[in-house]
């Protein structure tokens, strides 16, 4: 991968676990929000969607999420660590495709910057997605 | 002065140009965006935006040999 | 333990990963917002916290909790799953005390209903902590 | 008519009265607040509220045999 915000497939438990043991070593964090995204197996007329398959352009997603990590910390000056992983290539229903983890002194900042980072994911970072079926 | 430069397709307008990229010679992005919707029609449908360079162009901007300008439709990311 | 919403000593990244997989088997949840609460290292008058040592009336936070969980559902109509734990004994400077994890359908809901769980938490259960240095 | 009743202490109450419970006799929970706050004048700067059978009492309760009255300092959770 190009981006060290993106992960080949689905984000596993087993990957989840590792990347909330990144928060694990700062005894000043005291508050840690996590958001995870997941394919729904939603029904479009009659048609229930099995996976989804996510594309990017990579170089960009680099260049925006680093801008939004960037963003975050200036916004909210409590929060000590910003991650965002987001998959691409096939996800199943049920699996994760989007993992943001905020770590902070205290919880007011956290929630809310994890919020703000989950929003500006949505708006920001060039991906698309592909239902199948 | 038009430049040669490369142009990527991302999500629908890749579906639609059929090809992941290609080469197109244009002078500005406006010039860009008719000769792309002109050689493709169902470009017309997708309210695509443009990125030269990695950068959203919010104005019509002019172009350089070898700038990147890259397809967008609306993402769907999260 | 009396509650099901404690459990003694640190909330352990062993059980978070447990915890967290309570969750996976809803597809139609596209949406995982997790909070998590820990024990800062703070610095009192100059003598640094290791540890906290939490106690609970606990019959009253099972009563309690379960009130959490049925307002919070009743007010976010999108929340599939509530959960709530809380550590009671000791927990390190770094170690987990609260853990809290909202399953919705979408986003919106979600990660609302994590941050009104986590106030009522913190007014409602009756939890005490004594500081270890 | 008083009542024996079973009164739990928490937090910086248990610390105050220390011991975690005790047996009083009281006919409502403005009486038996004070009677706590006479044995206990360390609890007078504790701000407490009560609990009866593990509601919060949000004004004067009477009170019946075998009631549980909790002493509950400011909570700290989370």
């Amino acid at each position: 991968m190009k981006s060290r915000y993106l992960t080949g497939g689905p984000i596993t438990p087993v990957l989840i676990s590792e990347l909330m043991t990144l928060g694990n070593n700062d005894p000043g964090a005291g508050a840690v929000s996590v958001f995870i995204g997941r394919v729904r197996d939603d029904d479009y007329d009659g048609r229930r969607v099995t996976a989804i398959e996510y594309s990017a352009y990579e170089d960009m997603v680099e260049k925006e999420a680093e801008e939004i990590v960037r963003t975050v910390r200036a916004a909210f000056s409590d929060v000590r660590s910003v991650l965002i992983v987001h998959s691409k290539g096939i996800v199943k229903a049920g699996e994760a495709s989007l993992f943001i983890m905020i770590t902070s002194g205290h919880r007011d900042h956290g929630t809310r910057a994890c919020r703000h980072t989950l929003e500006m994911v949505k708006e920001k970072l060039p991906i698309w997605k592909k239902e199948l079926f | 002065m038009a430049a040669e430069v490369k142009v990527l397709y991302f999500g629908a307008a890749q579906e639609a140009a059929g090809r992941a990229e290609e080469e197109f010679r244009a002078g500005d992005t406006a010039s860009l965006r008719s000769q792309i919707v002109s050689k493709y029609p169902a470009m017309a449908r997708i309210p695509f935006r443009m990125a030269l360079n990695k950068t959203i162009v919010k104005e019509d901007s002019g172009l350089k040999e070898n700038d990147i300008i890259a397809i967008l439709p609306p993402f769907q990311g999260g």
